[in-house]
């Protein structure tokens, strides 16, 4: 229940043959003719796991959408599906879901033939947490984070994310990595330079 | 729940006219008048044993009158009882920096964010902001984007020829910053120089991890006397949490206390499960998900508490050893949660995703490993002729020092007091887990050590019994809490619609740096009335000015870092 | 007059000699210290300037150069610019009675692989380290920074002390000696067929942690102590002004001190030695190379056995170090000497 | 004629010195600002504007000390170098010197003089 810590000085053979020192002087050196363990970024770099908060994406409509919702949301909102497009079915449901609501800039249009569709889709990246709840929020798994870590920029403009930027990340991510398992990381080989001391063996990577 | 029953204060209640006494499922309440409010805490605090100060702020009800409700949280460490006592006010309370010098900083924060003036304090100044800003910023009545003739300089860059529009014009913001000037102010109101130098340590400096101003007032290289700027990264915290839902408040939580924002989350949501009266709905898996991921969290906090310790004593290498195996949770952290630092992972009624394959297999083999990188670093540390040199007998907090100044978490324990919150009121899988309670002896910075090394071994021991229960969960068991009447409550996960019942709660967590406590008042609906937050590491800074008293600079690193204050938690 | 001008070109091609080997590589020294590190902390240290980040020093000495000039307010100038003349000056000047190796002949010409053969040699070496004080006092004094004057005046409470200890320790080698001149001692360690660490293991002992407190390396780093006081005395200093201080203190001076301390504990050049029965080379098949090459590699092995306690152990705060000096090895010094004074015609024999 | 060497290349360093001294100047950019030569102290006002005041420092008497044993260094190396010759008479003689040092030691240790930056009540 309750455990005692407690100092143990030093007894006078320790001080006097610096025994302490050795011991820590033992330590190091043993590190030192050990193999390094850094990735050299940015020469190489650590594939982020699926699960990775990164900038955002609009997965296009590939025929993968999650059904029924899809198909109840398109008719509540009377969408204009049109393959390769985003899914958004501007429900506005992320911006309510997000603590920086001003971060969202989204507008509907209608179309000709009566339908409606997503025109205007700006994620300003400068006020945004990456907490995922707009991702929780979206209803028809369009939205959504992707692994793209290195987001600087020379100026604010560039992180506001708009349609086509979204619509992009979403096809590139689309290719990628939807078809990956939902596993701890991906790149078992690379990840091994840090962990390769800890005699770990994960199971084989099972793709869809 | 551990709070104080009515028949505990029958005979106080003759002694004070004015004492009432309201009980309810999550809170205890002592509603006294300002006149008695002293005599009161008096004898809470030396005939009842409720010697250890949690927290004091005050709730603004703009319409009422008295306008302000003040409340003092204490606590009994024998008996583990909790008490809050209320009073009213228009604008001044009596000081209680006789009986807890933490309520002289807690004081110094209601001046500050409600203009409270506190009769008897003896010096009363800002605690956050710069001397001569105006405004107080917690009142109800205080402009969300601030006074619109404050200037602020534009966000907005002119050099690329951007002009955002619309919703990422970011002109419309308005709060002052403070000019080389005001700064000056500050600080010589701070402290008067008794000695020969004053010296600025921090807010830039690489010993004070983070943002923290200290002033040194220096005769020779001993520190004749020492106070404490703070504010350089306040960010409204509790503001915020006025106006955000429920789960969203999370994602600041995480910035709080940003090395631990598991265990941030973890004390918030559970706060707000046991206001809605839903702990019990959270599935077990869940809960041990979550327990799990949270001691991950502790031990990925001591490691980076550890590594800059050691660089601050000195020992350069320690830093790099412990940041490799930081990096490895890193790793097991990014690939459950998705984030490595500011993590949101928990939402109230579970965890925002089951775990991911694999998950188990890397954390039992980083378990297996790390106790041995734990002795390789105490080969070169523990008992190291230079680090006990450097540690033993320096910064000693004795056992009144940790009630009179507020004192949780590992330096509490150091002094040996065993003051843990998972013990004391335990919540997910904490009561379903076997682990041990590290205590010191001296309380001296050599203890503090030890016992954090200790927690980190504990914190294995908590890990492995987790991931051996999770293991023999089934892969479809919920690790989301279901409603058993959706109508009447809703429990979404991404927090939308979230609605709390009227009530308050104080509700704590046994964070790595002391208890973070959540102080909910709701009058129902999707966001709080008012959270005040209990910052450990605010409290077990407060102790810091005693102990440089009469010590050399090089002792100012080792005392605080031992303290280990992180000034995202104590600016809020 | 012409033996004043061959003695004037012998000079000369010794001072080249010694700047190459002292600039040269204490630039270097600072890549092999970042690799030791680097290796101690697993991690593989500087890679891309260069094959290994071998042009790295030379690219951190073309940045530090090409920074701006940059002078706190209110400062002294002149003392500002004194502090680092005072600094890179006498540490250099110390190798000028280091040996590094015996007697050769080239040309018909003996030459003396030390540039001045003094008999007081090592009066001259802890004159000019003394020297160092200034340096640092003055560089605090004039920064008007208050990090700056802590730092130094911590840098000089330590040399004040340990040169006191470094004095005293090194009396018994010279005991045994018999001599002042450097390259006498090593001429006497190798006649009486003994190294001087064997009979004299407390006074080298003193004699390295003097050492490593007098160059400011751990654990006695504090006049540095980033965590403390930044960076110390060097905090209002720019470029390569800031670039000297750090290479004089951790390089030129730990590799002077070292090689002194190789001349009176290990033998100077010498091979290595079983005590009082004569020496054995492993590295015969060098010929007449090889004791150049043996003092290079004890200066070497010391320096680096400095770097490895330097990032092993964390630094003692200044009234411990200086109780240390005076309380612990002050007396263990005069002990020694004693003991020394009384061995000393064993040796002698 | 043996200093000669010595002499060369203290100017020799000398010169090296004083070009490194002006080499930021003559190579580096000019861009002066009207806070970059503030004096630093982590980026806030300065709470003393002159840090070029009195401080108090422990180890001036350390100093002291320092002069003290130093000079009696200087007259033991003498002796060092010929205690060879010496015989019986030099260890008696150096012996006598040295235990008189220890005793200076220890009445400075007594006196409170090598703990760093004592208290005033130290002193007696």
């Amino acid at each position: 229940m309750i455990k005692k810590v407690f100092e143990r000085p030093l007894s006078w053979l320790e001080r006097i043959f610096f025994i302490d020192f050795i011991k820590g002087l033992s330590v190091t050196i043993r590190h030192a003719f050990s193999k390094t363990i850094t990735t050299h970024y940015p020469y190489e770099k650590l594939t982020p796991p699926k699960r990775f908060r990164g900038f955002f994406g609009h997965k296009v409509v590939d025929g993968r959408e999650p059904q029924p919702a899809f198909d109840e949301w398109v008719e509540r909102f009377k969408i204009d599906v049109q393959p390769g497009k985003s899914r958004c079915v501007v429900c506005m449901l992320c911006k309510r879901a997000c603590p920086v609501p001003q971060l969202f800039e989204i507008e509907g249009e209608k179309l000709p033939n009566g339908r409606r569709r997503v025109s205007v889709f700006n994620m300003n990246m400068m006020l945004c947490t990456f907490c995922g709840f707009c991702v929780d929020a979206c209803p028809v798994d369009c939205l959504f984070q992707s692994d793209i870590h290195e987001t600087a920029s020379y100026t604010r403009k560039d992180s506001v994310l708009d349609l086509n930027t979204l619509e992009r990340i979403g096809r590139d991510w689309q290719k990628r990595r939807e078809q990956e398992p939902d596993r701890i990381w991906i790149d078992d080989q690379q990840r091994m330079r840090l962990w390769y001391e800890n005699d770990l063996t994960l199971p084989e990577v099972k793709r869809k | 729940m551990p709070w104080a029953k009515e028949e505990d204060f029958i005979e106080l209640k003759k002694r004070f006219s004015s004492l009432e006494i309201e009980v309810k499922p999550t809170i205890t309440n002592l509603h006294i008048s300002k006149s008695e409010l002293i005599e009161l805490l008096k004898a809470l605090k030396e005939e009842k044993g409720y010697k250890l100060f949690i927290d004091h702020s005050v709730v603004d009800f703009p319409d009422k009158s008295p306008r302000f409700q003040a409340f003092y949280i204490l606590y009994n460490v024998d008996e583990r009882k909790r008490i809050v006592v209320k009073t009213w006010t228009d604008g001044t309370l009596p000081s209680i920096e006789k009986l807890w010098f933490a309520g002289k900083w807690a004081e110094r924060e209601c001046y500050d964010m409600f203009g409270i003036i506190y009769e008897g304090h003896e010096n009363l100044v800002r605690a956050f902001m710069w001397e001569t800003y105006q405004y107080h910023p917690l009142r109800k009545d205080f402009p969300l984007e601030g006074y619109a003739n404050d200037y602020l300089p534009s966000l907005n860059e002119v050099l690329w020829g951007d002009n955002l529009q619309g919703l990422m014009n970011y002109d419309k913001m308005h709060t002052p910053v403070p000019t080389l000037e005001d700064l000056e102010i500050t600080e010589k109101k701070r402290l008067k120089k008794k000695a020969q130098l004053v010296l600025n340590w921090g807010p830039l400096h690489p010993g004070t991890h983070g943002t923290m101003w200290f002033l040194f007032d220096l005769e020779g290289e001993r520190v004749v006397q020492c106070d404490v700027i703070l504010g350089q990264l306040h960010r409204g915290v509790e503001k915020l949490a006025e106006n955000e839902m429920y789960n969203q408040f999370l994602v600041y939580t995480d910035r709080m206390d940003y090395i631990s924002a598991l265990c941030s989350n973890q004390a918030w949501v559970v706060a707000v499960e046991r206001l809605l009266g839903i702990e019990d709905l959270v599935p077990e898996k869940a809960k041990y998900i979550r327990t799990m991921m949270s001691e991950l969290q502790r031990i990925n906090s001591h490691l980076l508490w550890l590594g800059t310790y050691a660089l601050d004593i000195g020992a350069l290498t320690i830093f790099l050893y412990a940041f490799k195996e930081r990096e490895k949770l890193m790793d097991i952290i990014e690939g459950i949660t998705g984030a490595r630092l500011t993590i949101s992972y928990p939402r109230v009624g579970g965890v925002r995703m089951d775990l991911p394959e694999g998950a188990l297999e890397v954390i039992k083999a980083f378990v297996k490993r790390f106790p041995k990188e734990l002795k390789d670093w105490e080969t070169i540390l523990s008992r190291n002729r230079v680090w006990l040199r450097r540690n033993t007998g320096v910064g000693v907090v004795n056992r009144e020092d940790v009630y009179f100044y507020g004192l949780t978490g590992a330096v509490a324990r150091g002094s040996g007091i065993p003051y843990d919150i998972r013990k004391f009121e335990p919540y997910d899988a904490y009561p379903w887990v076997e682990f041990d309670i590290p205590v010191g002896e001296n309380g001296d910075v050599y203890d503090r050590y030890l016992v954090r090394l200790e927690e980190m071994r504990q914190s294995l021991r908590i890990i492995e019994q987790c991931v051996s229960k999770l293991e023999n969960m089934p892969k479809s068991a919920p690790f989301f809490a279901e409603s058993p009447d959706p109508k009447k409550l809703k429990i979404p996960l991404d927090g939308i619609g979230l609605k709390v019942p009227e009530g308050e709660i104080y509700s704590s967590g046994e964070n790595p740096r002391g208890e973070l406590g959540f102080y909910i008042y709701s009058t129902g609906g999707v966001k709080p009335y008012r959270v005040k937050i209990r910052p450990g590491s605010m409290y077990n800074l407060c102790v810091y000015p005693k102990l440089m008293k009469d010590r050399v600079i090089a002792d100012a690193v080792a005392v605080l870092a031992s303290l280990d204050p992180v000034v995202g938690e104590i600016d809020r | 007059m012409e033996g004043l001008l061959a003695q004037l070109i012998i000079i000369g091609a010794k001072i080249l000699v010694i700047l190459a080997v002292v600039l040269g590589l204490g630039a270097y020294l600072t890549l092999v210290e970042r690799k030791v590190a680097a290796h101690i902390q697993r991690r593989p240290g500087p890679m891309v300037v260069g094959w290994h980040g071998l042009l790295q020093p030379l690219a951190d000495g073309l940045k530090l150069i090409t920074k701006e000039d940059i002078f706190p307010r209110s400062g002294n100038r002149f003392l500002y610019n004194l502090a680092l003349v005072l600094a890179l000056v006498p540490a250099v000047l110390v190798f000028a009675v280091v040996p590094f190796g015996p007697e050769f002949e080239v040309f018909g010409l003996k030459v003396k692989p030390i540039l001045t053969d003094v008999n007081v040699g090592l009066l001259l070496v802890f004159a000019l380290g003394s020297m160092a004080v200034y340096a640092i006092a003055l560089a605090g004094w004039a920064s008007n920074s208050k990090y700056a004057l802590i730092g130094s005046m911590r840098k000089a409470g330590i040399i004040v002390s340990y040169e006191v200890v470094i004095t005293f320790a090194v009396m018994g080698p010279i005991i045994l000696a018999g001599t002042l001149s450097t390259y006498e001692i090593v001429q006497n360690q190798i006649e009486q067929k003994l190294w001087y660490l064997w009979v004299q293991p407390i006074a080298f002992v003193i004699y390295l942690f003097a050492l490593l407190a007098e160059t400011g390396r751990v654990p006695f780093d504090i006049q540095e102590a980033e965590a403390e006081l930044v960076t110390g005395f060097t905090v209002e200093y720019g470029g390569i002004k800031f670039g000297l201080f750090p290479l004089v203190e951790w390089y030129v001076e730990v590799l002077s001190l070292s090689a002194i301390g190789v001349v009176l504990f290990l033998g100077g050049w010498s091979p290595i030695n079983i005590p009082f029965v004569g020496f054995v080379d492993p590295l015969f098949f060098l010929g007449p190379l090889s004791p150049f090459v043996w003092f290079v590699l004890k200066v070497g092995l010391l320096f680096l056995f400095v770097l490895w306690l330097h990032w092993t152990l964390p630094r003692y705060r200044i009234d411990q170090i200086t109780e240390t000096a005076w309380k612990v090895m002050l007396p263990l010094t005069f002990v020694n000497l004693v003991l020394t004074a009384i061995i000393a015609p064993i040796v002698w024999r | 004629m043996d200093y000669l060497g010595f002499l060369v290349f203290a100017f020799v360093m000398l010169g090296i010195a004083l070009l490194m001294v002006f080499l930021n100047y003559l190579l580096g950019p000019k861009a002066p600002s009207s806070l970059k030569d503030y004096p630093y102290e982590c980026g806030v006002p300065l709470y003393d504007k002159s840090a070029q005041t009195t401080f108090h420092q422990g180890y001036y008497l350390l100093g002291l000390l320092l002069l003290l044993f130093d000079i009696e260094a200087a007259f033991l190396f003498p002796w060092t170098v010929v205690y060879r010759y010496l015989g019986i008479f030099g260890f008696v003689e150096m012996f006598l010197f040295i235990f008189i040092l220890t005793y200076g030691l220890l009445y400075a240790w007594r006196k409170g003089m090598l703990d760093w930056q004592f208290e005033e009540e130290y002193i007696d």
